[in-house]
């Protein structure tokens, strides 16, 4: 199982999240977050004083899935998320060894 | 006898004073009522949007508007003519002849300005999370030096609005439909927020970000009421006036607590919660239903009135974003419907007043401030542009126009 | 010498107006209090039913309770019977002859009006997170058309303990204590907060959301309060009136200053820190305990009654505690014990009040409020329940009864 | 005629109370202010300072520093020697045969007492975010009983300065430049909050965590300055007194607006954006600035003199960063430079009033207040500390001091 | 060494952070998030508009333990955090290649 | 490729977001979080009842790094983190499978 690790722009959170649900993914868990990336942030001023303001708010998009579903996790990901526009954020895929629902205690596959 | 003039003059100045104090107040209602229904990343823009039309306001209407509006000398019953403007106030000689002097000038300067702040307040809500700093800025000096005062004067003025029998006691006209209408020339020209109104035609919720803050705000929007309509008797100095000034706080309380219960009892029927939003709406209607006339209606039909504003103003909220005008706090429907029904049910409450008349003052109200509120909205929009760029929508307006975040440790979406 | 009685009539009428006002904006410090104090994810629905008692109190007290508490023709010193209200105020000539007349009755139904709705405010708070909102506003409108005008007619409207002589100038009792028996009686019937108090016994801390809106909050109810016990001299057009309402304002002020003093000095001596939200309670305990008589005593009174006060409150809530009566906000020590120290105190600094007399008024109002309100709140217990259930508790009240969270951009537990 | 003179003497004491009570809303308005710009880890401090403050001021001036400011029998005037103090008001009998006598003394006392508190916020803001709690309110205590009652003297319990011309008629000096000075001493002593300035001199960016609360502290402060400026005229009860408070609150209004709109249009051209906490800053600029006597000026006058005060109050906050004075709030720019400001243009304004006069008063306020308060702060320091310790600025000052935290469900960095 | 995050009910956390420190666990993080899974959400209306609150609030909880402690540590969570009602919750269990303690530069074993 | 996860004192993120662009990582996460570790949390009193701050505010810095990179990474990490007082932190470092940039869709290494 893997779990992926989406960054992404928080107005579209909402579009992924629909577009998940649409190629079954069950779960999600959403953070927020700031991020920093090429997207460099940019300079503010707070009663004349310079600041950078280096992080921008991201949502932090986590779903945990079969391997099979991976590639198309993934393009589904990639096509709501981008606006061809710096930012639109990473993902990052990493493996999962164990899930378990608590409710039941279901392991893995039967778990997500 | 000379002192007791001087005495009845300092208590009706005192007392118009005071209650303008209030009425200033409003500028923190709806301060915080705008701040607490806007998404967090808009909320320092409508912040700085509402302290810095009261600062305009304040000034264009002092050294211009109120001139146009109380003109020395009128050229015709439409036309005020712009005289200069002078600040030398009663002397006690006046007063002590002239038995219609019965408050200071400088008081009277006061609670007029204060009245034009909250007409530019309405405003600003219903533009919120997608206009230009500075756009709105502009439109504000205009608003209030030119299209407010010339419509005022029709009416307060003792323009032919007046003359012709249309009966606004407080504003519910004047005021509160003016804004509306303002606000509603705004909101087509600018469109609504981005996402608000899905490809499916659905209604998407945005909901406020900090709502203790907009019930706060309504709870001092209702406080500063109290000096709105009981201030418009303008003397309270005999049992008479004294008597019509507290009858109208009480119809005013009356009113905003009827509104309030009106909008509870029906979004519960009707959607089977209590939406507290729609509730502090509910009360603001009330209130501004019985701006119209607080002073000739009893207790029962006051809470009459402010009911049917409470749920009219409910079901106007969810027309107006049927058909995708986007009012972010729902500022057309508290102050333009409830506005005109105030105006309408005073035909039916105090004899004196006739609905061909009522009509007839609403209609001006309209045509006058839609068309040249328009026309200034265009102007500035071909200018200048009146919208943020999308992407500073998404990200928000704060940081591009105020370079500042309202809670910026939390981190928001 | 007419000019003069109106011009007097006029002042006194603006007094009491301009006062009620302040106690009207009450209602925003208890909403903003007991909304800082709550958990979040109970904020709107505390926000909803304090907009929603203080429109229901305006209207049922003013269409039936007014008329209870103040009846043109009583039945006897116990019961006042109910008579038709009516809206006439005083005549210009019921003014000139009759020096009792000294302001507009609709200024003193207003008056009256925004007391009870503090009274019912005080409830709001020790209930909060987990009563249901209906059945909260059900019992706002028995406890605002019944059971507290009755009470009320007993003292204030010339009844009974009146004539015993039970002292109690501006309603330590007939409000305070009041509303905290109320509170009570509604806090044994409902139980405390899911996961209070810990299997061992153990009080554990549900730290209130919005600090610093609870200190707003107590800032305007220390403000308001000016107008709650100012405005109870009833008249200010004289000399030795003008000084009572000056000295009234003052020792007001003392005692919320020395209250909070005191909860300073305790919390620090005792726990090591200042507890802020303790230092409000004692602020407000020194103004409910001065309630009962800020007329008569001197400021240096005023400081060791309201010193008192704020001590008492801090050993009070821990008490409360101890013994498993859980009051999120400290209402019914803030009100009830302070409320009763207050009426105690009058015996020893105020010659022409005896201790039995004080003693046989606690007794009415505590008993007649508890026995009505606790047979209240078990009717509505028993037919449609007064308690949210428990998977919504741990949800939080909000989304359950409004629909909507107060602050719906950040991520709450 | 007796009967005229009591009810002037009444309206002029409910004049004075109800503007008293405005004044002391302040309060809730520097809370707001101070508890919106400082980091949300020492909010909580920051509200239990100023609640505390606010009622330590209550108390030491109420026993010590009324009657050390306004001597029933001063030895000269330097020194006002200290009498005991009394709390009889002035009789019906006084009151008739002294036509000095227009208003209750209680009245009085308290209108003078809040005045104090102000004075005392304006250093709770800037020494916020790094000052030990209880250091601060030893500092309060001699403030409001000896060191602020002592110039208050010189000038308004007519003292020297009073006798030597120095013109300040609502407070620049006496409250705004006072406070500023005092505060400005207490900076000097306990450095900058840790990390403000860069190993490199840079200036960094500490954001206030509620930009909303900050607007309503100003909003708030804003509309108690009516009572402010407006009760300082001590008698409203004919047509020429009636005329200067309105004068005054419309002069007011009007500075505080130009003092935002300067504000608003340097920040503008100078940062490119509407930076928000400096045109709160500008307002109450503005304020300060009119604050030494808006009631000899016209209203275009006192458009200039807020305008410029607001443009001179963000300049001074970026230099005042540039030497490293940390001051979270902008109280030492906001109330002491726009004080000198306010005082210096009397002398153009007021042609009873030269520079010179009015630059002893500034010499003098500032000497006093620095040595006196200067010394108060260094025996605290080496006694008991100032400063908490480096490990608690960093966590925050609100779990050390006061065992919570304003926000405790969000996580906050 | 593993990474046990859990996706629980924000009212269980007390007893969840009880229960650990019970079995020897040092440390864990907490984080705010929402949740979108078999628990769907509900409709809501906000003047007027329905509106779906897909995401419920949630708290993760991740404990970075010794191998030999998975067992007990998942039993723990799951005990724990179980109410038997939808919505209990999730256990991701993850490799961890190193942990360092910062203050003392401890690694690995030595640093949990 | 690796993610880097630290969990330090919140004063010191600005330090840390410095030192980390100085070595040559162009993007990293942040998250707010709340931590229980060695550095107990304390007993405090709310309103007479005494509690536990069991959780003390940290935060959770992120960077996902090619392999290379990871000593310096945490190097730098250690030594920007570090005050030699309880509460310091730890650093957790977990394999990564894939890393996408949604813009350009690159991959892995090209992405970071
Ligand atoms: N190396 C990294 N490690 C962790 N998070 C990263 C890294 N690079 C980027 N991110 C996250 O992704 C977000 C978007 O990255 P950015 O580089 O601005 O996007 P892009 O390069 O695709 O335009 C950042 O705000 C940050 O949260
Ligand atoms: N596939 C998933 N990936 C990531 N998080 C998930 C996933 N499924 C569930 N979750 C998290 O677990 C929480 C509880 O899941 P839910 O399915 O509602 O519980 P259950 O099915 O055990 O009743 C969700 O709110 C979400 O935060
Ligand atoms: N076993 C663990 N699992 C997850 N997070 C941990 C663990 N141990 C510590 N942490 C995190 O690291 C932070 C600092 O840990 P702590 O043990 O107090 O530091 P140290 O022992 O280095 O002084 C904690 O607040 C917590 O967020």
């Amino acid at each position: 199982m893997k779990l992926v690790t989406a960054l992404i722009k928080p107005f579209k959170l909402d579009d992924i999240r629909e577009a998940l649900t649409e190629i079954g993914i069950q779960g999600m868990t959403v953070t927020e977050v700031k991020g920093f990336g090429r997207q460099k942030g940019h300079t503010e001023l707070y009663r004349g004083a310079e600041y950078m303001v280096d992080f921008l708010p991201k949502v932090k998009v986590e779903v945990a899935i079969e391997d099979e579903l991976l590639e198309k996790t993934l393009e589904t990901l990639i096509e709501n998320a981008r606006t061809g526009k710096i930012g639109d954020g990473k993902i990052f895929v990493s493996d999962l060894c164990q899930v378990i629902r608590i409710r039941t205690s279901e392991e893995n596959e039967e778990a997500l | 006898m000379e002192a007791i003039t001087g005495l009845s003059y300092a208590l009706n100045t005192f007392y118009i004073l005071s209650f303008a104090v209030l009425v200033m107040w409003m500028t923190a209602g709806f301060t915080m009522l705008e701040a607490g229904l806007v998404r967090s990343k808009n909320t320092v823009e409508i912040l700085t949007k509402n302290i810095a039309l009261f600062s305009i306001a304040s000034l264009t209407y002092l050294f211009i508007g109120y001139e146009l509006m109380y003109p020395s000398a009128a050229i015709n019953s439409w036309w005020p003519g712009l005289s200069g403007v002078d600040f030398v106030d009663n002397s006690s000689q006046q007063v002590a002849t002239d038995s219609k002097l019965v408050f200071s000038k400088m008081a009277n300067i006061f609670f007029q300005l204060v009245f034009v702040a909250t007409a530019m307040s309405i405003v600003s809500g219903a533009v919120a999370e997608r206009m230009k700093l500075w756009s709105f800025l502009i439109f504000a000096v205009i608003l209030t030096a030119f299209i407010y005062p010339i419509q005022g004067y029709w009416k307060w003025g003792l323009g032919f609005l007046e003359q012709q029998g249309f009966y606004d006691f407080a504003g519910s006209g004047v005021v509160h439909l003016f804004g509306a209408t303002a606000a509603f020339a705004g909101v087509l020209l600018l469109g609504p927020r981005k996402g608000k109104y899905g490809k499916k035609g659905e209604v998407k919720a945005f909901p406020g970000a900090n709502i203790p803050l907009a019930t706060l705000g309504t709870l001092i929007l209702w406080m500063g009421w109290f000096g709105f309509n009981g201030g418009s008797v303008l003397k309270i100095s005999d049992v008479s006036s004294a008597n019509s000034v507290a009858l109208v706080l009480l119809n005013t309380n009356t009113a905003a607590a009827a509104g309030a219960i009106g909008a509870l009892l029906l979004t519960k029927m009707r959607y089977g919660k209590a939406d507290l939003t729609m509730i502090l709406n509910g009360a603001l209607a009330g209130l501004v239903s019985i701006t119209a006339d607080p002073v000739s209606t009893s207790p029962w039909l006051a809470a009459a009135i402010g009911l049917i504003g409470g749920v009219l103003v409910v079901i106007s909220i969810v027309l107006f974003d049927k058909i995708k005008v986007d009012d972010p706090v729902g500022a057309i429907s508290v102050h333009g419907i409830a506005g005109i029904w105030g105006l309408l049910a005073v035909a039916y409450t105090n004899s004196d007043v006739t609905l061909i008349n009522q009509l007839v003052g609403i209609v001006v109200i309209i045509s006058w401030t839609f068309s040249t509120s328009f026309i200034a909205w265009y102007l500035i929009k071909k200018t200048i542009g009146i919208r943020i760029d999308e992407e500073h929508e998404y990200r928000g307006a704060d940081i591009e126009e105020c370079g500042l975040e309202a809670y910026p440790e939390f981190t928001n979406g």
